[in-house]
């Protein structure tokens, strides 16, 4: 009931700022420089090739109408052939799609499953022990190190030193799952080694903020036992600025993708986008810079509406997001 | 204060502990050139009983406007890929001397006239047999599409059916490169009748004659072949399938040879050749090119140093061939003339004029020309190392003469856009690129005609004399006379400095002994480097 | 009435005072703002000195491992590392810098007017941001520099870009709390002007805010600045950056690993070390008691 | 007759980014089982310190360096975590001031009283049998409500039935009506007191007000500067204060003055008095 | 009889909030009609949620009513255009005094805010009569070099009271003033309030939900509940004889 009175509301914003992006990426991709017939046919290419592909494409037309064009055919599911490859983008971006997710899948539950108790430890270790001190250290190291650097450490030593994993072949989860968990492995770590971290801090602070609140106080001077309090009181409480950090987790799971996938060579949406734009694909990058917006916009639609489900205070006003 | 240095000393000491345990012997670059067989840097053990999978990890995809239509193909990579599926009229061996493809054999009547008889067994992969006029339609169909590869075709005439299996090709002047023109996958034998009719549409599908047909491809991905049930030579393939993985970054390529999930892997960067020392089971060669790096010495913008011909010329001379190598491809490429220099024939790039030039007089020319201290800018492009450090070396090797290079380093798109956009002339001095450089030494210098290479003209005025130096070397016939007139245009090029040829790009094939027998040739004129995979075996189930 | 008991300083001079200020940090910010300011020196003397030796000159013997004559290495042109080192540190902390001045200014511009205004302008300028902020920040990154052009600039609008709308919303949001204060009302019943509202006591009480988003948008601006160039649409060759380094670097991990190791872990170190300010100055500003649950 | 609640010249200090603030300088307090004390101070007094400690419920960075405190003979700055633990849940009760955030503001108030009430029967209906023991109406409803969507009053009844559904020897309350409107106050306080008399609870009613304290507690101890300054039976300390804090204090609640009267302040001087006090070390006790 | 400061005339203020179907309606003033006069004070008492802060943002001319008039010095108090013009007229003392001050600035400072908007001069200008507001409210001039978080709530407190008399107002709105003060020192503010109105004979809305406060300060009493006024009397009338039941309740408490 709650929920439906702010959900209108939130759901129309979610899409005025779908529209919004897709208006900035038709506008930047159409400002890339360079003369996209000129591109992609290359400079032997004659004018009247290149305006034929132009014609076929529809960049003859006006500016606006390219756009209302372009979003009307993204709503009916038709984003237009690759030029790279002719296929269809939608096609394109679905067989890569699944590898992503599961990507972003594993380091989200990396990132869960350590961040979460380490920021609750260091909290409720806080105001004592060096345990605290040396998960916030950790944590600190944990945002600092970008995933390249990272990445490239691990691609390092491990095709330097046989350590077991192979970061030479890639299996596509589509064909051998198992196999497929595996290979990823190693680019689902490296990739939630900020994530794991930035969780940590949240959580910590979090846990600091949830236990200075008057009800935990109250917990305490009722008796009640340390980890009772805990699972009761302090993780619930906890929760809500850490799933308002999971919208930017997510953003941050797809963006870091993509160079992620670049590194470790994972055939994922993230570097086809990187080659895609190489070769200005216009269809593609359109397509897969809003499909990028349009996962966060939705992601952090459910998480307002958990937090929603979470903490019966929340409104529409409410919206902050931390970071 | 106290804390600070400990931990820029433990970074110093991390890194010498870890530089302290890498130490590796030193390239063997040499050994990489070795011929195991006269043009051949590895020849396969026909006697091996194979079938599997042939693994084969590349750098980039195909990608083409038209897909995978073989006649606008315009990058090497397009052609390797494409000519598993498809066959030529005649192929190019390791001496670029042509034999029998489809064509069985050729009468060369006279220079403009040439009859080929078509082999009896070709079928395409549907299931019909090639005739005479899928090759006459073929030829027909590449030329109708104006591209670049159909320019190489030269001035052909007519194209006749002239037999059962016979096809007569008639050309308005002589033209030397025909046969190297034909050779390449642009020139391809295309299932006509099939084409004509709209049932096979080429965009989409690969019918052709070759040992494979492609199953499966996911863009910038994967490729998958299979056997073509009808190829002629199915009794003597070694390989069931063929599994070509695009994998960008060269570190993963290294690690998928280092490992054993590739069998065969193309790098670009000459250093791959020592990167893989550590591994005894993974062979490296490194496989000469007829493709070269050329700089482009804007010669059309009149407030530019670069519009005197002596200050091109002086740039030309003060750039060290052997440095760049050196120091750009680990020493693997050769300097050359505009006749790239593995091709029979071509001129000796010792013998360039700018090489003659001494320092002193390299000075005294841009004295002379008022050119003492210019700047010039140059621009190329990011998405292979080479040209930038190319790039960076030059701005080096100038900067004695007074010539400050300020250099820009963008994306193909934007390096696309300066040098071939639509500007009056090019926004730059300097670019720095590649060409292919085909299998006859007189193919490449047609960019270098004003009159048939367009998109030069932001750049490059050429003149007359030039122009009809490439005219020249592509009719007269393969001799000592060609080669004269070969010398005479590398000399042109090279004075004219507007498009400075500099050194060869070789290639750096590694593959793991243990898993695969290769035949390798020395030198490639069209980047395949799947030339001989008929004649390859696998060593082990794969 | 309680005793506190308490040391009071005196007045002592600006500088005096600023050192005082510094030395008031823990240890772990004063050890990261030494760290900042070697690298930063170093960086400096490379420039104003040649510290090493000239970035682009080649000298060497190519990929030569760390010694006396080329103390971080040769790289695979044979120039010597260290130099280039420098002026990566320097170009990097420069590059983010000043995108991150950039930023820190449009933020609060934003951030104030979007917090105290309110409105149509402020709802503008909140909506505006949340777009910004839906991408995820390498593609917003990637597709700004790929539409300026790889380089500096791209490098520079890409940070501000991915940087602005967090740090919009954060100063938004700390305007706001101090826009409810009743010496802001005050202010406004005396008829004093929405500008000096906005400088005198909005943008005094918040500053608190901009350092501590300012500094992490410093650590975020390096991530950007390092992801971007590793991409190649940073800051490009003969140029050299952090990013662009380890880029480089990676291309001879197996033969060369300094080429890759030093930036990185210089890079590691520099942004480590501004999140520890950070994370210090939020204590400051934002102090948190904490609390046991025995 | 022992004292149930015995606080014997307890000191404590916070220290906080190297400022030392002593909040309690040498506090006595004897409390016998049974009475009714109200514990009047400002702010700053020590009073909440005080309350707090009896529980031993001070933040982390409190220290004691001297003085010891006694609840029912345990002394509770010397218990080990389990003792203190189940000594706060068996013999004490705490009540705060503000009581909409004493409560979990994620669970709904049922789900609270039944984790607050485990090991006691804490089904639906003795739940509604706690806060039926408060006067709440609708107690059903309530159950089913989040701490947002109830008013002060009604989150105060539901923290009162929490604590004293354990029957505690002794209660603290820290200014339990202050966050309240002032209609409800006189009914919460009845409650309270009621329902201590009824379990024969010991009271401790920490407040600011001299008057109301005066009308509920059979005694009052007056806190100034961290320490009691005076002690004694109600109308005693009320009707003929002798520490010239009592004594100020109670002139300066304009509750207390008549139409067109002036409150005399000249006595209130704080830092005059704070200077006088230090000099003064005698508590004045009765 | 004095003249009229400031005069509400049936005033109604509605709140909006939520969006379809969560959108609700407050009525946070229905119908609000009192007048303040020169050198007098009204008192408004009532609970939290009753309508005082609404009825002070509307009598200081922060927020427009949704129907009735507000009227100051006779003519309408307009929006915030109007503001500008009356600027120095109309003050106020807030309730909070950790935010009645702002802590990044000198109070003295603080004080001469007022005076500066006036005509725009700087805040330095005004030292002299910053140090004599200071002695009004009997505070040493010294401490207007400190800042707020330097000194006690009474101080703080003091200073706002000063910095509201600066600009020699005719209205001022105490919200809560006293509130958050301990009765010690709240005894001092309330004898200052009286000492300084008498001395400059501003016109004061004094709204607290302390009725004893009140009281004691009040020459009439202003009762609100729910969003109206149930009661509006004399001090003495209404202390002996209460009219409104829920006056009698709130008189019984104290």
């Amino acid at each position: 009931m709650r929920l439906l009175h702010w959900l209108p509301g939130r759901l129309l914003s979610a899409i005025i700022v779908l529209l919004g992006a897709s208006i900035l990426i038709f506008a930047a991709v159409r400002s890339l420089p360079g003369d996209f017939a000129q591109i992609v046919l290359g400079p032997l290419s004659n004018e009247e090739q290149r305006e034929q592909l132009r014609q076929s494409f529809g960049f003859d037309r006006s500016l606006p109408e390219q756009y209302l064009l372009w979003l009307g055919n993204a709503a009916r599911g038709d984003f237009g052939l690759s030029l790279a490859s002719q296929q269809p983008v939608l096609d394109e971006l679905a067989s890569r799609l699944p590898v992503t997710a599961l990507l972003a899948g594993m380091a989200m539950l990396v990132t869960i499953a350590i961040g979460i108790p380490l920021g609750v430890y260091a909290g409720t270790h806080a105001s004592t022990g060096r345990g605290s001190a040396a998960a916030r250290i950790v944590s600190t190291i944990g945002i600092s190190f970008p995933e390249f650097v990272l990445g490239c450490l691990v691609v390092f030593l491990f095709s330097r030193f046989d350590l077991g994993l192979s970061v030479g072949a890639f299996t596509s989860p589509t064909t051998d799952f198992g196999r497929g968990v595996v290979s990823l492995l190693l680019p689902a770590l490296v990739l939630s080694v900020f994530c794991v971290a930035a969780t940590a801090r949240t959580t910590r602070d979090a846990v600091i903020g949830v236990l200075v609140e008057p009800h935990i106080a109250a917990s305490v001077a009722r008796g009640e036992p340390k980890g009772f309090i805990i699972r009761h009181h302090v993780l619930r409480n906890a929760l809500i600025p850490v799933l308002t950090l999971t919208a930017t987790i997510t953003a941050y799971l797809l963006g870091g993708a993509v160079i992620v996938e670049r590194v470790f060579n994972v055939p994922g949406i993230g570097s086809y986008l990187v080659l895609a734009l190489d070769r200005r694909d216009y269809t593609v990058i359109q397509a897969g810079v809003l499909l990028a917006t349009a996962v966060f916009v939705i992601a952090s639609l459910l998480i307002d509406v958990l937090t929603g489900l979470v903490d019966p205070r929340v409104s529409v006003a409410k919206k902050g997001r931390g970071a | 204060m106290r804390h600070a240095f400990p931990l820029i000393g433990g970074l110093a000491a991390a890194t010498l502990l870890l530089t302290g345990c890498t130490g590796e012997p030193a390239g063997n670059g040499d050994d990489a050139a070795a011929e195991v067989a006269p043009g051949f840097l590895a020849v396969a053990d026909e006697s091996i009983a194979s079938s599997g999978t042939f693994r084969a990890y590349l750098d980039y995809d195909t990608v083409e406007p038209n897909g995978l239509d073989p006649r606008t193909a315009d990058t090497a990579r397009s052609w390797t890929i494409m000519g598993l599926a498809y066959e030529t009229l005649v192929n190019i061996d390791e001496n670029f001397e042509f034999t029998p493809g489809l064509a069985e054999s050729w009468d060369e009547v006279s220079p403009t006239e040439y009859v080929f008889h078509l082999r009896d067994d070709a079928v395409f992969s549907n299931g019909r047999p090639m005739t005479a006029e899928d090759v006459k339609g073929s030829i027909e169909l590449l030329l109708e599409t104006g591209s670049a590869w159909s320019l190489q075709l030269g001035p052909i005439e007519s194209v006749e059916v002239t037999g059962d299996l016979e096809v007569t090709v008639k050309l308005s002047a002589p033209y030397t490169a025909l046969l190297g023109a034909l050779a390449n996958t642009p020139a391809a034998i295309l299932p006509v009748q099939e084409v004509r009719d709209g049932t096979v549409d080429l965009k989409t599908e690969m019918v052709g004659t070759g040992p494979f047909v492609p199953t499966a491809h996911v863009q910038d991905e994967s490729w998958s072949f299979e056997q073509n049930p009808h190829y002629h030579g199915l009794d003597e393939l070694g390989i069931d399938a063929v599994e070509l993985e695009i994998v960008p970054d060269e570190a993963n390529r290294l690690a998928a040879i280092r490992d054993g999930s590739a069998q065969y892997v193309f790098f670009n960067n000459a250093d791959a050749l020592d990167l893989l020392a550590g591994t005894p089971e993974a062979k490296v060669v490194n496989q000469q090119n007829t493709d070269f790096y050329y700089v482009i010495l804007n010669s059309t913008n009149p407030d530019s140093p670069l519009a005197d011909e002596r200050v091109r010329f002086a740039v030309n001379a003060a750039i060290d061939r052997a440095q760049l190598s050196d120091l750009t491809l680990a020493g693997h490429g050769l300097a050359t003339g505009v006749s790239p220099v593995s091709l029979p024939g071509a001129c000796d790039p010792e013998e360039l004029p700018s090489q003659q030039l001494s320092d002193e007089e390299i000075t005294k020319l841009l004295a002379d020309a008022g050119a003492e201290n210019i700047t010039l800018s140059l621009q190329t492009w990011n998405s292979e190392s080479a040209p930038g450090k190319i790039a960076q070396v030059i701005q080096q090797q100038l900067e004695p003469f007074g010539v400050t290079v300020d250099i820009e380093i963008v994306d193909d798109a934007t390096y696309g856009a300066t040098f071939y956009g639509s500007d009056e002339t090019a926004g730059a001095d300097i670019g720095v690129s590649w060409y292919a450089g085909y299998g006859d030494a007189a193919m490449v210098s047609r960019w270098w005609n004003t009159d048939q290479a367009g998109f030069t003209a932001r750049f490059m005025q050429g003149s007359p004399e030039l122009n009809q130096l490439v005219v020249d070397a592509s009719e007269e016939p393969a001799g000592e006379g060609r080669d004269a007139t070969l010398t005479k245009l590398c000399a042109a090029v090279d004075e004219g400095a507007e498009q400075v040829p500099l050194m060869t790009r070789p290639g750096v094939i590694a593959y793991r002994d243990d898993l695969i027998s290769p035949t390798i040739n020395s030198n490639e004129g069209y980047g395949d480097i799947f030339r001989y995979v008929t004649d390859f075996r696998l060593k082990s189930e794969g | 009435m309680t005793a506190v008991i308490r040391v009071e300083g005196r007045r002592r001079s600006v500088l005096r005072r600023a050192w005082d200020y510094l030395a008031s940090f823990d240890g772990l910010a004063k050890t990261a703002m030494w760290t900042l300011a070697v690298l930063f020196t170093a960086a400096l003397l490379g420039r104003l000195f040649g510290l090493g030796g000239s970035p682009t000159a080649i000298v060497g013997p190519r990929l030569a491992p760390p010694s006396l004559a080329y103390p971080a290495g040769t790289d695979s042109l044979g120039r010597s590392l260290l130099p280039r080192l420098l002026e990566g540190v320097m170009t990097t902390l420069l590059l983010s810098a000043v995108a991150v001045l950039l930023t820190a200014v449009i933020a609060t511009l934003c951030g104030i007017i979007a917090g105290y205004r309110g409105g149509r302008t402020g709802g503008l300028i909140m909506r505006v941001g949340d777009i910004l902020y839906a991408f995820p920040a390498i593609v917003l990154a990637i597709l700004v520099a790929a539409v300026v052009g790889p380089g500096y600039i791209a490098a520079l609008c890409s940070i501000v870009l991915v940087t602005v709308p967090l740090m919009t919303r954060m100063v938004g949001q700390a305007t706001r709390l101090v826009a409810q204060r009743d010496f802001i009302t005050s202010a406004v019943i005396s008829g004093v002007s929405t500008p000096v509202i906005m400088t005198r006591h909005v943008l005094r009480n918040i500053s608190g805010t901009i350092a501590v988003q300012g500094t992490y948008a410093l650590s975020v601006a390096i991530l950007v600045e390092g992801g971007l160039s590793f991409l190649g649409y940073g800051v490009q060759l003969p140029g050299s950056s952090l990013g662009l380094l380890v880029q480089e670097g990676t291309l001879y991990m197996v033969k060369a690993p300094w080429l890759i190791l030093l930036p990185g872990l210089i890079l590691v170190l520099a942004i480590l070390a501004i999140n520890l300010i950070g994370d210090s100055l939020r204590d400051r500003f934002e102090p948190r008691e904490a609390r046991s649950l025995e | 007759m022992s004292a149930i609640l015995d606080i014997q010249d307890v000191t404590v200090e916070y220290s906080t980014g190297g400022t030392i603030v002593r909040a309690l300088d040498g506090a006595s307090l004897a409390v016998r089982a049974g009475e009714t004390v109200g514990l009047v101070g400002e702010s700053g007094s020590g009073k909440s310190t005080l309350g707090s400690l009896v529980g031993r419920l001070l933040p982390g960075n409190a220290r004691y360096p001297e003085g010891r405190v006694f609840v029912d003979g345990h002394d509770v700055l010397q218990l080990g975590v389990k003792e203190l633990r189940t000594l706060r849940r068996e013999q004490l009760g705490f009540i705060p001031q503000d009581p909409i955030s004493a409560l979990d503001p994620t669970m709904r108030i049922g789900r609270q009283l039944e984790l607050a009430l485990r090991g006691l029967p804490n089904d639906r209906a003795a739940l509604v049998g706690h806060l039926e023991r408060v006067r709440m109406r609708e107690p059903e409803r309530v159950l089913r409500l989040f701490p947002h969507e109830i008013s002060g009053g009604m989150a105060q009844r539901i923290v009162i039935a929490m604590t004293m559904a354990r029957s505690p020897r002794i209660l603290i309350a820290d200014e339990p009506t202050a966050a309240l409107d002032s209609n409800v106050r006189s009914e919460v306080t009845k409650l309270v007191f009621g329902l201590a008399r009824d379990a024969g609870t010991t009271v401790l009613w920490l407040s600011h007000d001299l008057r109301s304290v005066g009308r509920w507690c059979g005694r009052v101890a007056v806190m100034y500067a961290g320490r009691v300054v005076e002690d004694g039976p109600a109308e005693q300390v009320l009707g003929s204060p002798t520490h010239p804090y009592t004594v100020a204090l109670a002139a300066a609640d304009p509750a207390g003055v008549q139409p067109g009267e002036r409150i005399e302040t000249s006595s209130v001087d704080v830092a005059a008095l704070a200077a006088s006090f230090r000099d003064e070390e005698e508590v004045v006790a009765r | 009889m004095s003249e009229t400061i400031l005069e509400l005339d049936r005033v109604t203020t509605v709140f909006r909030t939520g969006w379809g179907r969560g959108r609700s309606e407050l009525v946070a003033m229905r119908e609000v009609s009192l007048d303040v006069r020169a050198g007098e004070t009204l008192g408004l008492v009532g609970e939290s949620g009753s309508g005082k802060s609404t009825t002070a943002s509307v009598a200081l001319g922060l927020r427009e009513p949704t129907s009735g008039t507000v009227r100051f010095l006779g003519e309408p108090i307009g929006g915030p255009k109007q503001r500008r013009a009356r600027r120095g007229l109309i003050q106020t003392v807030p309730q909070n005094p950790h935010w009645s001050l702002d802590p990044r600035m000198p109070v003295g400072l603080s004080v001469a805010e007022p005076l500066a908007a006036l005509d725009g001069s700087r805040l330095t200008a005004h030292a002299e009569r910053v140090t004599e507001l200071l002695r009004q409210v009997r505070l040493d001039p010294a401490l207007a070099a400190r800042y707020p978080h330097e000194l006690s709530g009474g101080q703080r407190q003091r200073i706002a009271i000063a910095r509201a008399l600066v600009t020699n107002p005719r209205f001022i709105v105490f919200d809560e003033a006293v509130s958050a003060l301990d009765v010690s020192v709240q005894a001092q503010i309330l004898n200052l309030i009286i000492d300084l109105q008498a001395q400059h004979g501003f016109g004061a809305l004094f709204i607290s939900h302390d009725l004893a406060a009140v009281r004691y300060l009040a020459h009439r009493i202003a009762v609100m509940r729910l969003g109206e006024i149930v009661e509006l009397a004399d001090t003495a009338r209404f202390y002996e004889t209460p009219e409104h039941e829920y006056s009698r309740q709130l008189l019984e408490a104290l």
